[in-house]
């Protein structure tokens, strides 16, 4: 979230899409229903169900499954056909003034740069244009044919109100409606906040939404205020947080990136991160990257990281491409992976087409599994009937299952949406003979460590040097792993401004990340992380919850990333002088020597307003990118592609590419998507209040809740199928079946979507075989095996099938 | 009998259950709101006392959640103490039809042989243009979404070390 | 010397009051149905605070589960699809004990000290008092005591009688995700209710309104409504409650005055008997006879 | 002397068998009826093992008694059948209370008071046991809706102080009536006993003879 969640009550207008908080989120949802009583807030929501927030939301319109992109571009035209921007925002923050390379071009569904066969863009065009001074060209006119704010009009002129609700399926005058209210908070001192959630991330052009819906947020001027911003509401506890910690196949701590086997050289990888300012003087924190990368290297390998050997730059795997789930699974289906380990994850039952993910882990050697519970993954190998239906004789992979402990069991610190590090106490033993993930992880090094040291083996070098001066080497305490990732001098660490002054001494706790050096005189295992535990003590157990302003920046709970920042860009709530758009919701102001306010100043503490130094510190350029360069894999402008499994079969904007021509497909999923004439409709999977994903299904109390499998389905096709309430259905697509109870409601009505009635099935997907609530089949024997060109998030919300009475 | 007993309470009501139990503070380990919790386990902390967690609420002082709890949330007491709960290392041979129970130090050593045969094998010094990769990509590694970020940091400590590039978590879903 | 915990205004099947000199403030739980999501957050909170656990059921074609008040659930929401002038609305209400100020079912129990109302507002069953007949079933106007197949007692939500004793606020009142359940003074939260309303006649509902049926005497659990003129659309909350004819002449008046009548009759006819003698074989029919038995 | 020969057998053993478990059972009835009726009778609950077992026992009592109360039923059914002559008997009985059995026709086997008494029970009884059904919770009240509950508990209670009140009409009655206690218990009467309170009866099975 750029915001977080206390501050959602200081909204003017919110929007659930993409997401539905007020099942997937409740306690955080509270500040919605604060923000109606005591902010006279308008809560919007737009989705192709009327859920559970739509139950308390002012106004609802519904959208047919994976058109977001078309709705918000429609959004956009409205905002820009009716000069409802925030111009002062827009013309100061934004790149709308910047001017394109002239190569860039966009027609019939293609961005300039397409190579067809491998499915890739070449963005060489997807770039500023240089002036003389080296920096990107603008034009303050913002008139210029060439510049962003022009070419976004040009853009999205295609996207009129008749042409989105043709695509959505939306009745026009919500739209309208909603348009309106958007466009009521292009005011400087009315905000309007996106709370979104897998609805947007899990398709085919997910990121893609998200980015329009941030579009929209700029033209606002809307990113950076109370009450503003884009609030993704991440799915898990510390999600956030492993994420920052970089388990990802090309992450490392902090957002710094795994370098890719072409980059051979130290200094060449190095540079290409280190982003140098593209407008001038503007902050670019990206160009401390080296002080970042060698503290890490520092904190992972100690002495043996050296100026000499790179900071040991050859000791870390280098990509050939990305690993991701997906394409994992795609090499233990065709039999190229030997191992696997599921920490703490279901992938049976989180990944797409469960039929084909079986099959993989069916051909593994070896697969470890650490969990609290008994997962389905790890008994994937046992027959459960209709559920489950597989020959354990056949399957000869070996599995490891090892018990974990769960989270009132073990000290330690959890990443919330909102950035924020909170530190848990153990309440009890675990049952059994259970044990913290972290040991059960140091369990398995030190052993393997062992070997290496007897029979040795290629390239121990990083594993027999992994620093791991823990005081119990088996069960390192998470106090020490926290200030391991906080980070520490390893020398006296003397003040730039004065070196005579002595900063830091030998082996003290850094204060924050504006204390890395690249000269391997400090370590620190996330950068963004520290400041979690400093000198002073673990800032992550604070619980101080004073809110003087009012506006629930209770700074002193707890540590937010970065460097304890409650609201990310808050620099942009000023006007360029400094001086806060709303005076009545003043999150930092100029005070004439340097930016205070009632939250962390997200700038440079002592940069004047007059210096121009944008609030985008982290962007080479400093403005918010309404053109993402080449940042994303189709296109700087978010376009409406129709999912994989589309139920009209073509694309009215561009009838010659319907779907994400940058998605990767693996080629045996080509033939497994679904046409609209064998299944015709359009199918989501998604998340009741009461359940949390497989989890809670071995729970009494939430199997008490919702006990048993059903699907959502509108009167209308139960008509259609004579089907009525509690009958059981059986719903199918090309990769498989489920039975469920139908749930037939008013709550999901038919769309018309170019020219053709669309009728969604909704498929909540708690259950399995294993756990006290009823035994169902896995939701996700039915989605497709494609992803997000960006993130490949697999497309769960908009795919194909049929239904009938079982 | 006959008025000599004493009397029944006109009315009482239930034992106020948590009158004597220890309190920790904790964090919901389900969805990012991350709620603030108060566990209520028996005993006192004393020794002999083993502290099961019997009651969970919301802790009313975290700025978030104002000590308000989902249903999830509010069920965690049952996740605690689910059925469902693993207790002890358990082994699947290859084609068998059940678990069994193993000690951990048969664990450990065998998913050690396991990584370090595969690794021995597979592991790529130098890709076939002479670039050092040091990597290991015929095994690989799916994190959590709700350990901790100590546990998630000595898992990418651990397996970045041994060159594995199959790694993910949760967020990719 | 009873022992008791909080002062009690009613005893069941209790003709003699209890005692009752102190004044303790009058507590109320309101729940704003505009602003509950139907989460059930309340639903999970009552079982595990109570230490009750529901059968894993079925499910029955709607969201709604368990389907019904049971002795184990003392709270359950109920799920209504709407069509209204606005369009479709979605309402959903918490059903559960509204500890009623005239206590239909404390009228209709026949066992001593089985129900008891306490000053503050809560209505409580005494299970260890309670016989099990179930006319507290009968008595109460909104349906809601439930047998225990198990004990044969009866169980409804207490509003948390052990947390409010100690000063704490019920269970379902604290875990409510989105505030709309909320626990204080009577007063309090009919203001608190005030304010919902302007909010929501500000948003459109013009008839948004406070129900507090005074058919029973108010109650200490009391909604605010979006549509507070037809609060039956809310899955049948009834319109104006009472506890009914039937009840009242069923445990009104009538029966002391029946057994006072017994009484009487009894007496009447001993008195007969002694004014008016036995009812003998007259002398004549004797004499006829007594010369048969002679002879 | 029990067996004079020359009484009249009035009763059979097995119909004061019957009137007896009949009365038995309805004493345990209406005493456990009584303890859910009215608080002031509550501590009548301890006869039954607490409020509990009267609860659990009353409707089983009130099976057993319909029972037995049928096969009375049966028994009795022809020879309480209402005659001009029981109508007449009825509309003098205040005179007969008051001593006076003058003008009252000569009664059969059974007066007109018996007679009505055998209906009035033979109503309570058919109202006691389906209103009984109704709000027997444990096995039947789920089938019926909460009104008629409530109306069968109004009719219930009504019904049996009724029946309550008619049997301590009846009981007094054969206490008063000398003998007639001695007739249920022995069957049998003495002749003049018959000629006095049942005329009609006593000529009909003597034949005329005195």
């Amino acid at each position: 979230m750029t915001n977080h969640w206390v501050d959602i009550k200081n909204a003017n207008v919110i929007i659930v899409m993409g997401g539905n908080a007020a099942e997937a989120h409740p306690c955080g949802f509270k500040w919605v229903t604060e923000a109606k009583a005591h902010n006279h807030a308008t809560f919007i929501v737009v989705d192709p169900r009327f859920t559970r927030s739509a139950s308390v939301a002012d106004f609802y319109a519904p959208l047919r499954t994976g058109t977001d992109i078309a709705f918000l571009g429609g959004v956009i035209n409205y905002l820009l056909s009716h000069d409802k921007i925030q111009h002062e925002y827009v013309k100061a923050y934004t790149n709308a003034t910047f001017l394109v390379n002239e190569g860039y071009k966009f027609d019939e569904g293609l961005f300039s740069g397409y190579n067809e066969p491998g499915r890739t863009y070449d963005k060489a065009t997807w770039s500023y244009e240089l002036g003389t001074d080296g920096f990107a060209a603008v034009d303050e006119t913002m008139q210029h044919p060439r510049c962003v704010l022009q070419l976004l009009k040009l853009h999205y002129s295609r996207y009129t109100p008749e042409v989105v609700c043709n695509i959505c399926g939306t009745p026009k005058d919500s739209f309208l409606k909603v348009c309106g209210i958007i466009a009521a908070t292009s005011a400087p001192d009315r905000t309007l906040t996106f709370m979104y959630a897998l609805g947007w991330t899990q398709h085919t052009v997910g990121s893609q939404m998200i980015r329009t819906a941030a579009m929209v947020q700029l033209l606002l001027g809307n990113m950076g205020m109370a009450g503003g911003g884009m609030n993704a509401l991440r799915g898990h506890s510390n999600i956030q947080g492993l994420t920052d910690l970089g388990l990802l196949s090309d992450l490392l701590p902090g957002y710094l990136t795994v370098p890719h086997e072409n980059e051979a050289d130290y200094r060449a990888y190095v540079d290409k991160r280190t982003l140098k300012p593209t407008r001038p003087g503007q902050m670019s924190y990206w160009q401390n990257y080296p002080k970042f990368h060698v503290s890490l290297m520092k904190s992972w390998f100690g002495d043996m990281a050296t100026k000499e050997n790179n900071w040991c730059f050859d000791w870390l795997p280098k990509l050939d491409k990305v690993y991701d789930v997906l394409q994992v699974f795609e090499l233990m289906f065709q039999g190229k992976l030997n191992g696997y380990f599921c920490q703490g994850f279901n992938p049976l039952g989180a990944f797409p087409n469960k039929a084909k993910l079986s099959k993989g882990l069916s051909r593994l050697k070896y697969l470890v599994v650490i969990d609290p519970l008994a997962t389905e993954t790890s008994c994937f190998w046992e027959n459960h009937g209709e559920y489950n239906d597989v020959d354990p004789a056949a399957i000869l992979t070996e599995v490891i299952r090892l018990p974990s402990t769960c989270f009132a069991e073990e000290n330690g610190s959890l990443t919330n949406s909102g950035r924020w590090l909170q530190w848990h106490y153990k309440g009890a033993d675990p049952p059994g003979e259970a044990k913290p993930d972290v040991d059960i992880i140091a369990g398995i090094f030190l052993k393997l460590r062992e070997l290496y040291r007897k029979e040795g083996g290629p390239f121990p070098d990083a594993l027999m040097n992994l620093t791991w001066d823990y005081k119990i080497t088996h069960a390192p305490a998470p106090e020490e792993l926290a200030m391991e990732y906080n980070g520490k001098a390893l020398a006296d660490l003397a003040d730039p401004k004065d070196p005579t002054k002595v900063l830091l001494k030998k082996g003290q706790q850094l204060d924050g990340f504006a204390q890395l050096r690249d000269d391997g005189s400090t370590a620190c295992g996330c950068w963004i992380y520290s400041g979690a535990w400093t000198e002073k003590g673990n800032m992550m157990a604070r619980r101080d919850n004073s809110d003087p302003s009012g506006l629930g920046n209770t700074v002193n709970w707890a540590f937010a990333w970065p460097a304890n920042r409650r609201v990310l860009y808050n620099r942009a709530s000023c006007d360029p002088a400094g001086k806060p758009w709303d005076p009545n919701r003043k999150l930092v102001w100029w005070d004439g020597a340097k930016w205070t306010g009632v939250d962390v100043p997200d700038f440079k503490p002592d940069s004047p307003p007059n210096e121009g130094m944008n609030p985008f510190i982290m962007q080479p350029e400093g403005a918010g990118r309404l053109f993402a360069l080449d940042k994303m894999a189709e296109g700087p402008f978010p376009e409406h592609y129709e999912p994989f499994e589309t139920p009209i079969d073509t694309n009215p904007l561009h009838p010659r590419v319907v779907s994400n021509p940058a998605a990767r497909v693996f080629k045996d999923d080509w033939e497994m998507f679904g046409k609209s004439k064998e299944f015709p409709y359009a199918a989501t999977t998604y998340r009741l209040t009461e359940h949390f994903h497989f989890w809670t299904k071995h729970t009494r109390l939430s199997a008490i809740l919702q006990p048993e499998q059903f699907v959502e389905i509108g009167e209308e096709l139960a008509r259609e199928k004579g089907i009525k309430d509690g009958d059981r259905v059986k719903v199918w697509s090309n990769r498989g079946f489920i039975k469920a109870v139908a749930v037939v409601t008013k709550r999901i009505r038919p769309l018309t979507v170019n020219g053709k009635t669309v009728h969604h099935v909704g498929i909540p997907f708690h259950w399995g075989f294993k756990g006290v609530a009823k035994s169902g089949y896995l939701a996700n024997t039915l989605t497709p095996f494609v992803g997000d060109a960006n993130s490949q998030t697999p497309e769960f919300k908009s795919f194909l099938v049929n239904i009938e009475k079982a | 009998m006959l008025g000599f007993s004493s009397v029944d309470a006109l009315a009482e009501v239930r034992e106020f259950k948590l009158a004597r139990s220890s309190e920790t503070r904790n964090t919901c380990p389900y969805c990012s709101v991350s709620c603030g919790l108060i566990m209520h386990s028996l005993g006192d902390r004393a020794k002999n006392a083993e502290p099961a967690i019997f009651h969970i609420e919301g802790d009313p002082d975290h700025p978030v959640n104002r000590g308000t709890l989902c249903p999830k949330g509010a069920g965690l007491v049952d996740f605690i103490h689910s059925e469902s709960r693993l207790k002890y290392p358990e082994y699947r041979a290859p084609g068998s039809n059940e678990w069994k129970r193993i000690s951990w130090d048969e664990a450990f050593t065998r998913v050690a042989r396991l990584m370090k045969d595969d690794r021995d094998k597979n592991f790529v010094a130098k890709n076939t243009a002479g670039v050092t990769v040091n990597r290991w990509l015929t095994t690989g590694f799916l994190a959590a979404s709700a350990s901790s970020n100590e546990s998630g940091y000595i898992t990418q400590k651990a397996i970045r070390s041994l060159g594995i590039l199959a790694f993910d978590n949760q967020a990719r879903v | 010397m009873a022992l008791q915990s909080l002062d009690i205004i009613r005893r069941s099947a209790t003709t003699t009051p209890s005692p009752g000199q102190r004044r303790t403030m009058e507590v109320a739980k309101l729940i704003d149905v505009t602003k509950c999501i139907g989460c059930k957050a309340c639903q999970v909170a009552c079982m595990e605070w109570n230490d009750t656990r529901d059968a894993i059921g079925q499910n029955h074609g709607v969201l709604d589960n368990p389907m019904d008040l049971t002795e184990n659930s003392w709270t359950v929401m109920r799920y209504a699809e709407v069509e209204t002038d606005r369009g479709l609305e979605w309402l959903i209400r918490k059903d559960g004990c509204m500890h009623c100020g005239n206590p239909g079912c404390l009228k209709a129990c026949p066992a001593p000290g089985a129900i008891v109302q306490y000053k503050n507002g809560i209505v409580d069953f005494q299970e260890e008092n309670c016989i099990g007949c179930g006319y507290c079933i009968a008595g109460c106007p909104f349906n809601i005591p439930r047998v225990s197949r198990k004990d044969g007692k009866v169980y409804k939500c207490t509003l948390c009688s052990d947390r409010v004793t100690v000063g704490l606020e019920p269970a379902c009142v604290k875990t409510c995700p989105t505030g709309a359940i909320v626990f204080g003074s009577k007063d309090d939260m009919l203001h608190h209710a005030e304010e919902r309303i302007t909010d929501l006649r500000e948003r459109g509902f013009a008839k948004a309104g406070v129900y507090d049926p005074q058919g029973v005497d108010g109650t200490h659990v009391i909604y605010v409504l979006h549509h507070a003129d037809k609060p039956e659309i809310y899955n049948g909350l009834p319109k104006d409650p009472t506890i009914g004819p039937m009840v009242e002449i069923w445990k009104g008046v009538t029966k002391p005055l029946a057994s006072l009548a017994l009484g009487a009759l009894a007496a009447g006819a001993f008195f007969h008997y002694v004014t008016k003698g036995p009812n003998e074989v007259s002398e004549e029919i004797e004499k006829e006879f007594k010369d048969d038995t002679r002879s | 002397m029990i067996r004079d020969p020359e009484k009249l057998d009035r009763y059979t053993a097995p119909e004061r068998v019957n009137h007896w478990l009949v009365a038995m059972t309805f004493i345990l009835l209406a005493l456990s009826g009584l303890v859910l009726f009215h608080p002031l009778f509550f501590p009548l609950s301890q006869l039954f093992g607490g409020g509990v077992w009267t609860r659990i026992l009353h409707p089983f009592i009130g099976v057993v008694l319909i029972c037995f109360f049928g096969s009375m039923f049966f028994r009795f059914r022809r020879l309480c059948i209402m005659t001009a002559a029981d109508w007449e008997w009825l509309a003098h009985s205040r005179e007969m209370m008051n001593g006076d059995d003058r003008s009252l026709p000569e009664s059969g086997k059974l007066n007109g008071g018996q007679k009505l008494l055998f209906w009035l029970l033979v109503a309570c009884m058919s109202l006691l046991i389906l209103s009984g059904i109704v709000m027997w919770r444990a096995y039947f009240s789920f089938l019926f809706p909460v009104a008629v509950i409530r109306f069968a508990a109004v009719v219930h209670a009504a019904t049996g102080a009724g029946m309550i009140a008619l049997i301590i009409g009846h009981i007094y009655l054969a206490i008063w009536t000398r003998e007639s206690i001695g007739a249920m218990l022995y069957g049998k009467v003495r002749r003049a006993w018959a000629k006095q309170h049942h005329p009609a009866w006593f000529r009909e099975i003597t034949g005329g003879r005195k």
